[in-house]
């Protein structure tokens, strides 16, 4: 076990990909010279040279479209967009083209390119710059997303990303990038499509992902000195969504709370919620309780953007009113 | 009125008519630097490669006869956007690629098809939305696709293919192959942004792209003068990027291909981007539905004078280059070839219900 | 009273715009000459000429862009996009600048701009062109969204939203454009946040907008016939949603189903399914049922694109499985 | 490297250096056929005039230093761009505005809050996020509004705010104001498509509006002749769209804003739309947080010569028009005034828990 930060295990996912597969290459904004807007590929260009660390023009939807057609060539082309939010300007590529392509033409394209791209607010950068996007293509189906919350998962979820062959949307918390974590010596991988239960408990499931994880953590021990045992789970892949592991957990504690850290409204726990209060009726003793920043525009002031961001005390206050905890 | 590039057919047989070429000021290869006529294979072409080209023609031609027909009968469905009167561009266009070569094109693609040799029987079949057709019933009309064929769609979103073809392009390189890659477009499609942050890109990266724009005068129902600012010839929106690019006469299949065979040669031999612009028409509508209020007869007459697929075979038979008996026994089997394919078409199973829930991931 | 189709609604509504109104203007590819897409403003340029009746490039994302800037000048601009798909490619200026811009101003810019857009499956228009992307509109703050489901709603949504001080997207289902239905002679107005109950019913409330409105209609038929009385709701505006009348229902009925005729998953209903189940907890008999169509994207053949596509049968079939009806 | 467009200041007081002027194909109206300098107000500058230029740029640079420390104090947060370096461009290009014309930039927007005349105060409050900022504390550094100067924006998604000023154009000829709409924005926000598309459709429509190209050599860490394609001149840009276009010495407030003068009487004479790059640097990081790997010091210190805050003052006392002692005692009035703004931000309240769900809907 070694140590980590988050920025560090993603770029060690990258890095062993670049090594061991020359159809591999990377392209985006100010990834090469300047070393990447959250350094991640920082030192990449001195290594791999400009052929496979490619500074593109600020040019999202061509070089995004660009990405799709190496893709479909054979290459394995990583995308680096420096914020979620720029994804809007190459929506339609991602959309209409990365995830529909296969289907369009009966299976015969295939399109493994893998997009990354910071994600969520916390930093006050405003409206603009602090959204959460990957609802919206966690949707897409031909889509996969996914988003880890520690460097253990960022790693094993990289690695698995980078020889998937359907494209992938990989969102980076923002908020995440310099946190620690332990990360194993030897190989693993983490597939997509699997939960992992953060924490172990009986009397409610919490479910997030990304960001939120930190805000469950903090509600879970103040819960457990409350002497309410939680079961945390990180969604960790937000397409495909184990529903497994949710639905094993809510069997056990018959009461669940959703969190998004982008706006409740429309989130991804709105469709996470709308699913389970169906498949899981039997067993819940209330409604899929949902907890998600407020329906209004990221504001730049800090005091208003906690405001809106969800904190562990909303989480507790949901819990109390709907479940009595 | 949005007339043709040039009044009359081409005087020599072998000869492309005279295009209108301009060099970038960006360097170019040793290889790529010559005019792009230069390498001209000026007759060259066999009597079976010039026969060959007629059949392609009034095979698309043919084809999307049928396909209004049957559009009409509802046997195709959604929208049909047909290519009746632009055969002489992606014929020649497509005349002279190779196996490793990728096509990309748009929403009006049956011509494209055609050309680059896709099956007649599961092109139409996959207009019909059947089992048996190229993309399994999925596609439709406007998203033909082959990969075998290196034919990577017909695109639906306008200008949205441009990237995917930067990319094709790009892999070519990246992969050290000679392959080039060429990406038809609509003069309509440059008025969107994407289309210069691909021609810059292609540019900067030096990729072996061949932009092919079809220009025809109209977006769907808005003429090219209405909505583009500055010079109406395309051609020079490469330049600006440093990419060459060249003018050539789109009724004129001897023209085209020409162009093309040196556009090709210097894409391969490392030059690149590569731009030709078109000029050429369509006789029909935009999509089926269309009732062309915004153009007169006498301007769709003025190009039907022009049409290649009238103009061309008599030009064989005049040239001597084949008799009109042969022009009628081709056209004879081309009829039967497409009368067969909407046979195939309408006789092909429907796709089974499950199939819905494939092709969407791997 | 006189019946006209809902094509005719729409252009009755911008007619009466443009008649007392002179800054209003509609701009959008092929609205002019061409006459429309759907014909929509089929004779507009004779009647108002080229000023107001603005033919554009196809570069959406600058006239979109450009209706902004208009609105915030104090103009009222219409924009056409000839399909909901299209609206990917100026998704940015929708959604970054039209929803953000009153509240990053601190309130001082007001962006009265109306999108109209065709929506929607069913005419085998392949995947690149059957979207229903109103639902990503309709969850950003900052945005207003309606969809009607026949002529009388139609000419009184967009009366409100030719008056409306905040950006709208009017969503227009393909399939409804030719569909007949009658409205008053008296000038009248439906404003947003307003639910419509369709149908009166005791047993079961179904709840869906636009085009899907037809399939529920099919469906409480059909229920009828086996004696089971259903509530049917058109939500007409998905931002913001009329919850009072839903929740109205639902305490009567104690049974919901919300049918999307777009994809099911994160779909409209997704996000109305999670509110209800947890407003409506007390009252809910069994889970909100959600319908809506398949998780693939739209095929071109008929066969595959109805199999996709939410039929009554659907509606019947998950009313059966989870409320025994 | 990246190298100043005129190595010397301009060598008369009043006169602009000597622009590179390029007139476009497209026909111009009578009153826009002029020479971008022809209607030069060349020694029309009054002494005040000349001063409050200075005063200007002294303060835009006090202001940003004092950003800057904030900065690191923590307490202005998210990104931070300076405008270090670009003074002479932003002053010289707002000089000739008048009420009626809408402002409309980036990101990196101080200078032209400042320049436009936006009451520091409220500016500094923005960037303190407090509850007196010119957006109340919700839009921050990136998104400063003051519709009451039709200061439009402070815009943070690159070149996302190019149409939002063509729309404002569009509305003034709409209502048939002679107002203007200026729109700044930097190299690197050429690279999107949407500026093509808005110079397209600038161009179809004529309408009054001002491109205003800050060209720093810089979009972020990669210098221009990285990520582009064909000339260097960005000016030809505009061209290629029959706007008429014309680049100038940013760094000489006088050359800008003679370029200016010139533009705007144009602009409300009906002609339009018009385009001037100005060819300037920033002295520091792209944010706060950048180390400038990319580029040299040698590149910084070439350019650090002609620093307008710098070389203007001593120009003016050159020549005479102000004295030592005037230049002194208008600085330390402007370090005053900063001194000012940071305490009356620091002294702002912030807004209060329930603000947040203000103005997102009227
Ligand atoms: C982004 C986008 N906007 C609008 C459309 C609708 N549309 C389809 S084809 C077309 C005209 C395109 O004209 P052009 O590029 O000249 O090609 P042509 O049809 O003439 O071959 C339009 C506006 C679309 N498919 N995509
Ligand atoms: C669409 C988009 N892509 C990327 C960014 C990140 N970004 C912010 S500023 C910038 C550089 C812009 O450079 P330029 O236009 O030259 O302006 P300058 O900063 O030099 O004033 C980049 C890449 C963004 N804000 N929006
Ligand atoms: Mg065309
Ligand atoms: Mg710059």
């Amino acid at each position: 076990m070694t140590e980590i930060i988050f920025r560090e295990a993603i770029k060690r996912g990258l890095a062993e990909a670049l090594d061991s597969n020359p159809n591999v290459f990377i392209m985006g904004e100010d990834i090469g010279e300047y070393g990447g807007a959250y350094a991640v590929t920082d030192g990449f260009l001195a290594k791999y040279g400009p052929e496979r660390i490619i500074d593109t023009p600020i040019s999202e939807a061509a070089f995004v479209g660009a990405g799709i057609g190496a893709a479909a060539a054979g290459l394995r082309p990583v995308v680096e967009l420096m914020s979620m939010s720029f994804a809007l300007v190459a929506f339609d590529q991602i959309v209409n083209m990365a995830a529909n392509l296969r289907y369009m033409s009966g299976g015969q394209i295939e399109v493994p390119l893998l997009i990354r791209a910071p994600t969520g607010a916390g930093v006050q950068l405003g409206a603009t710059h602090s959204q959460s996007f990957e609802t919206w293509m966690a949707e897409v189906p031909g889509m996969r997303c996914v988003c880890p919350s520690n460097p253990y998962d960022a790693l094993g979820l990289i690695r698995t990303a980078l020889k998937e062959r359907n494209p992938v949307l990989f969102a980076e918390p923002a908020l995440l990038y310099g946190v620690r974590g332990e990360v194993p010596d030897h190989y693993y991988e983490i597939p997509f499509g699997s939960a992992n239960v953060q924490r172990a408990g009986e009397d409610v499931t919490l479910i997030s992902y990304g960001a939120g994880m930190r805000v469950l953590d903090a509600a879970a021990s103040e819960l457990e000195a409350k002497g309410v045992s939680a079961e945390v789970i990180d969604l960790r892949s937000l397409s495909p969504v184990d529903y497994d592991t949710l639905l094993t957990s809510i069997e056990k504690t018959n009461r669940v709370l959703a969190l998004d850290t982008g706006r409740r409204r429309g989130g991804m726990m709105a469709e996470i919620a709308a699913e389970l209060q169906e498949r899981a009726v039997e067993w819940l003793d209330g409604p899929v309780v949902r907890v998600g920043a407020e329906d209004v525009p990221w504001p730049y002031n800090r005091g208003l953007e906690q405001e809106s961001y969800p904190q562990p005390a909303d989480v507790l206050a949901a819990l109390n009113k709907h479940y009595g905890l | 009125m949005y007339l043709p590039a040039h009044q009359n057919l081409s005087t020599g047989v072998f000869m492309a008519s005279p295009a209108k070429t301009k060099t970038g000021k960006r360097a170019r290869s040793a290889a790529a630097a010559k005019s792009p006529n230069g390498a001209s294979g000026a007759g060259s072409y066999s009597k079976e490669q010039m026969l060959e080209m007629f059949r392609q023609m009034y095979l698309i031609r043919q084809f999307e006869v049928a396909c209004g027909e049957n559009y009409a009968k509802g046997h195709i469905r959604g929208f049909l956007h047909l290519y009746i009167g632009q055969e002489a561009t992606g014929v020649g266009a497509l005349a002279p690629l190779a196996e490793q070569d990728y096509v990309v094109t748009h929403y009006r693609d049956h011509g494209h098809a055609i050309a680059r040799g896709l099956d007649v029987n599961r092109s139409m079949a996959e207009l019909f939305g059947r089992k048996t057709g190229l993309s399994k019933g999925k596609g439709g009309s406007m998203h033909l696709f082959d990969a075998a064929k290196r034919f990577m769609g017909g695109h639906a979103i306008v200008a949205g293919q441009m990237p995917l073809a930067l990319g094709l392009a790009f892999a070519q390189k990246y992969q050290g192959t000679d392959g080039v890659t060429v990406c038809f477009f609509g003069d309509g499609s440059t008025n969107q942004g994407i289309y210069h942050e691909t021609l810059n890109l292609a540019a900067v990266w030096n990729v072996p792209m061949l932009f092919f724009l079809e220009n025809n005068g109209y977006g769907m129902g808005t003429s090219v003068e209405r909505v583009r600012a500055g010079s109406p010839d395309f051609y020079t929106d490469a330049e600006k990027y440093g990419i060459e690019a060249v003018a050539v006469d789109g009724m004129d299949v001897l023209a085209v291909r020409e162009a093309m065979e040196a556009a090709v040669k210097k894409l391969r031999a490392g030059g690149g981007p590569l731009f030709i612009e078109a000029k050429t028409f369509r006789y029909v509508g935009h999509s089926y539905a269309d009732g062309q209020k915004y153009r007169s007869n006498d301007e769709i007459d003025e190009w039907r004078k022009r049409d290649p697929v009238e103009t061309y075979p008599q030009m064989l038979v005049k040239h001597k280059i084949a008799t009109q008996k042969e022009i009628v026994a081709l056209r004879s089997d081309v009829d039967t070839q497409v009368a067969e394919a909407v046979k195939f078409a309408e006789e092909s199973p429907q796709p089974d219900a499950g199939e819905l829930f494939d092709d969407v991931y791997a």
